[in-house]
């Protein structure tokens, strides 16, 4: 996390401490945000401060745990105010129950939590995915046929509650 | 020969096969749970598939997960590399039944195998030599009382389905016996969800050396040597040196003998190991056939020059072995160490983390299967192993002074390791004599404390 | 057997000769210049001692100072590594009147082999072909145009104090050899202060393929198999596999008696390579006797298991070869590839600098030689070489299979190497079917300009 | 720590003790809180520190090119004001010409660059090492019949200007 601008502080009570005792409020601010540098600029009056940690990330990758999805919990986190519907098995994606029937859902289709979205092929069987949320389906982002693995988008949602789902749905 | 292979594993092994595949030409599928996803390794396959979650049981021994993996990558072959369900007769009958080749013995014969006390009966059968003790499962206390009683204490209590230690207790007398029974049964039942049970005496000052077997379809079976296991700590090798430095050349080739027994027995087919107890006097008995690839099996491929890898997937395409065991040659000695990520410090608890620093050792005879490297995470989820280091050398001398040489050059930070326990081991003298036993890591760690 | 030893050279090669001390229980003293100070090899030596300033004129061609130290560290014997002052008659010459053992042959031999155009007349005297051309060093233009014209133009011009590609030209009619002579002679004055130059036929599509020779004290004298060194740039070796994949056996084994014979005729002591260029017609010829280990030594090591840098030190000491001719085993194909520290987008220069990301490849099969570590500043004022990557497999597809991955697994990041250009000579169909010749890798490069 | 600049003082600011107390207070923040720069501006008073190396070397060593002494720069440079003499070449060192006799020189005596310091023997020849500087001798670091190596300090001197170096030496 890198702060660019210090927000909190009332610019008031900043403005009436002095000048040591702000440095030690920003270092003390940087320490406890890791932050790398502040630069303060008020009128005359201008503070810049920056941590001497130099070592590059880019020498330094994968500093995080992967990010392990709990069980049952299949929703991917939002992109652009969307929600995803994520495999939770591995094996074949079908949008339809048989070859030429009609998809279960398509873009524009509201879905409920209980909904059935598509079908997985693992291992001669056939399972049925349900949504498990609510709102309305943008975007299919897995062709039919194709093979998915754990934890891939399957579906991008524009999430809605699910009253006005139900609402959407009986229109 | 295939042209593609999943590998169901991780870490060191999942590359040590990718590399395996790559030098033969043929593509590799990794699977990965969420914990590994941004594992280097990965990127040396041909093609990944995400299987599940970080807990084991919902990805690395998540057989449909895995099978479907394989149905969907269109794959010839599984690999299972060693633990997680390279040992599980059903994901191999599910294999067969699904028309991919398990890359390791039949369902049947890992069946068989698999259970300790049907084990145990095999070897009996074939005249090779077992600990005194129950013939079959115990039923109940006075069972074990009497059968105690027979063979004398101090006797030890295994779970049939055992492995790793878990489900094992020792008693010296009755009393103790009671207790261990109970909290075996209660280790077994939880571990491997079958509480049966069986009693045999308790071999004192004993060696662990076990047996290298690689058998073809065709009905050649060839032993590839010994390998001493001595070293361990709560069940777990530490380091394993080929060939045994505690063994007379005449009880060497009874072993080998006894284990192309009991793998013609079986009508073994691919890679698998025989191990054995040896006691102070010379006396040898049989404990289990591991019915899988090892994890210290580069020692072997050090001294013999064999690729165990590379034999197993060429076997299990039906492949004949191209060599006879008198074309099998042994070479000098090897040394592993095995280099967990764990805190000394703190009763050796896995210690996972961030490697900050990272370099290997090398040079001549200086060998590493390790997927770790600078910025890896290890995850918190899995066996603690992060690195195996190898040794060639032409004496046992020269081996043991280029393993310390190694262990000094290389350098993990970030991150604890079993490495200072390693030097203290190398430095040792009755590691320097070859004159050590099961309990002796156990028994130089107690000391300290 | 000595107890101590003092390495004259750096890098790589420094690192190489303390790791085989150590396993055979020999202190070593390593020498360094202030530009080496830091590198982190020179902890694993039991002592240090600087010995100039970066200069190698100063440091480590400083036989003064290096004398000099292996008298206050009281050493028994001088490892001189390769370059430096491994082939150095003088050096050796001072050693044995120093009573400091010079590992190597002795300094009579230096000398005699040293000079290129009496080692020509010992292979005419043993009956091994040399390129037709001048018997002695040319004397004035006219004999070195009638020559020519004897022996077919084009025709090479070499300095007989030579090595490297100083001092060398090609003359292809009568007016460039009078401008080759005039530039080949003013180079020889510079960089050997011997101006002396012979002339011989320049063999067109030649490749070049040395035999490994290794002589004890006692007239054992054995050869340990080739190595096909064709792959070079600027005369300096890339790439260098064994065996040779465009030789016949039968001129293999002519190569060997050829070999054995020279080193023979000159009582030839301890490890030295005899040099050929073989032609399109299976032809060969002598080139020179390289007196001393050589860059590419490991790929020998690799195929016959013999160790040879501790060779070198029991020899140096007295002791008899404990094996014959028909004990060395070749097993399998071994490559290295010589990384340098050099920018392929800049003419190949070198590019000295800082190291900030470095990654080793692992495994079965193969071996890293480096002195590099992450943060290791590569100095700008020797050889820009950082490490030789050696694989060893049973067939020459898997050998190249895994130097491809190793090269994929490599991490070297901060500085410009020739992992790149490796890469694409591994991927050459011309270098995968083993047609290839001493000017190819530079027709290659020329071609893409 | 070094620090590269202190520049753009008021030379008000600059003679007042209240600033350099300010300064001193700025590296102790800097120093306990791992720093690489501080820079304050009030109206005409700015104050800039920055810490010189903001590498950890414990995980990125070496990374700077070795300081290579000249031919003939035998001098090191100044630590603690005082200026060493160094071993120009490996070898044994002796301070005196012959077992027994008086030393060269000791603790106290003044040397010009003339002075024969020491005698330094590789390859059976006794090399005469000269101070190449002129001051007083004030300590004598290596001990007799030692080993040395090149660029090794021999002997710790507190540098004198020639002509001081002459009336003391008349003294």
């Amino acid at each position: 996390m890198r702060l660019e601008r210090i927000s909190d502080l009332s610019k008031r009570a900043y403005r009436s401490m002095d000048t040591m005792n702000k440095i030690k409020e920003l270092i003390s601010l940087m320490n406890t945000n890791d932050l790398a540098e502040i630069e303060v600029q008020e009128d005359t009056f201008r503070i810049k401060v920056r941590r001497s940690n130099g070592v590059q990330p880019s020498v330094l990758p994968s500093h995080q745990l992967p990010g392990a999805m709990e069980e049952g919990q299949r929703l991917l986190p939002r992109k652009d105010n969307f929600l995803e519907i994520a495999s939770p098995m591995v094996g074949t994606f079908y949008k339809a129950p048989t070859p030429g029937a009609e998809p279960f859902v398509g873009v524009g289709d509201m879905v409920d939590p209980e909904t059935v979205v598509c079908v997985i092929e693992a291992m001669k069987i056939i399972n049925e995915i349900k949504a498990e949320l609510s709102g309305k389906v943008v975007e299919v982002l897995v062709e039919d046929g194709k093979a998915v693995e754990y934890g891939q988008p399957l579906f991008r949602v524009f999430p809605l509650s699910p009253e006005q789902t139900a609402q959407a749905q009986q229109r | 020969m295939f042209s593609r292979i999943l590998i169901a594993n991780r870490g060191e092994i999942a590359l040590r096969v990718i590399r395996a595949c790559r030098e033969l030409g043929i593509e590799t599928v990794a699977v990965f749970s969420k914990a590994d996803e941004n594992a280097r390794y990965l990127k040396y396959a041909d093609d990944k598939v995400c299987i599940g979650p970080p807990p084991s049981e919902q990805s690395y021994l998540n057989i449909p997960s895995i099978i479907s993996a394989a149905e969907v990558t269109d794959v010839e072959a599984i690999h299972p590399g060693y633990g997680f369900l390279s040992e599980a007769s059903h994901f191999a009958e599910i294999c067969e039944s699904s028309n991919i080749t398990f890359i390791g013995p039949s369902s049947k014969t890992l069946q068989l195998m698999g259970n300790k006390s049907q084990a145990r009966k095999v070897a009996m059968e074939n005249k090779v030599p077992v600990i005194p003790g129950s013939t079959s499962t115990i039923t109940n206390q006075q069972e074990a009382v009497s059968i105690a009683h027979k063979i004398g204490f101090p006797v030890l209590i295994k779970a049939s389905a055992g492995g790793g230690g878990r489900g094992m207790r020792i008693a010296h007398n009755d009393a103790s016996l009671a207790n261990a029974l109970a909290m075996a049964q209660r280790e077994a039942e939880t571990a491997f969800k079958d509480s049966s049970l069986y009693i045999e005496k308790y071999i004192e000052h004993a060696r662990h050396v076990e047996v290298q077997i690689l058998a073809d379809q065709h009905g050649t079976i060839l032993h590839l040597g010994e390998r001493d296991c001595s070293l361990q700590r709560r069940h777990q090798k530490l380091l394993e040196e080929t060939p045994s430095p505690g063994i007379t050349p005449r009880l060497r080739g009874e072993l080998y003998t006894a284990a192309l027994r009991m793998a013609k027995a079986v009508n073994y087919t691919n890679a698998g190991t025989v191990e054995f107890l040896v006691d102070r006097d010379g006396k040898f008995y049989f404990i289990e056939m591991n019915t899988r690839l090892q994890v210290e099996h580069p020692i072997t491929e050090m001294v013999t020059g064999i690729d165990l890898v590379k034999e197993q997937i060429r076997i299990a395409s039906g492949e004949p072995l191209k060599y006879r065991q008198k074309h099998v040659r042994f070479d000098g000695v090897a040394i592993e160490c095995r280099i967990y990520a764990e805190d000394p410090d703190n009763g050796f608890r896995p210690h996972p983390g961030r490697i900050s620093t990272y370099h290997v050792p090398g040079g001549r005879g200086v060998r590493v299967d390790s997927h770790a490297h600078q910025g890896y995470e290890i995850p918190p989820f899995y066996d603690s192993l992060i690195s195996k280091l190898i040794v060639h050398q032409a004496t046992r001398q020269e081996a043991i002074a280029c393993l310390k040489g190694a262990l000094e050059e290389y350098v993990i930070e970030g991150i604890k390791t079993t490495v200072p326990l390693h030097t203290k081991l190398l430095n040792h003298p009755n590691f320097l004599n070859a004159d050590f036993n099961t309990t002796f890591v156990e028994g130089l760690l107690g000391r300290e404390q």
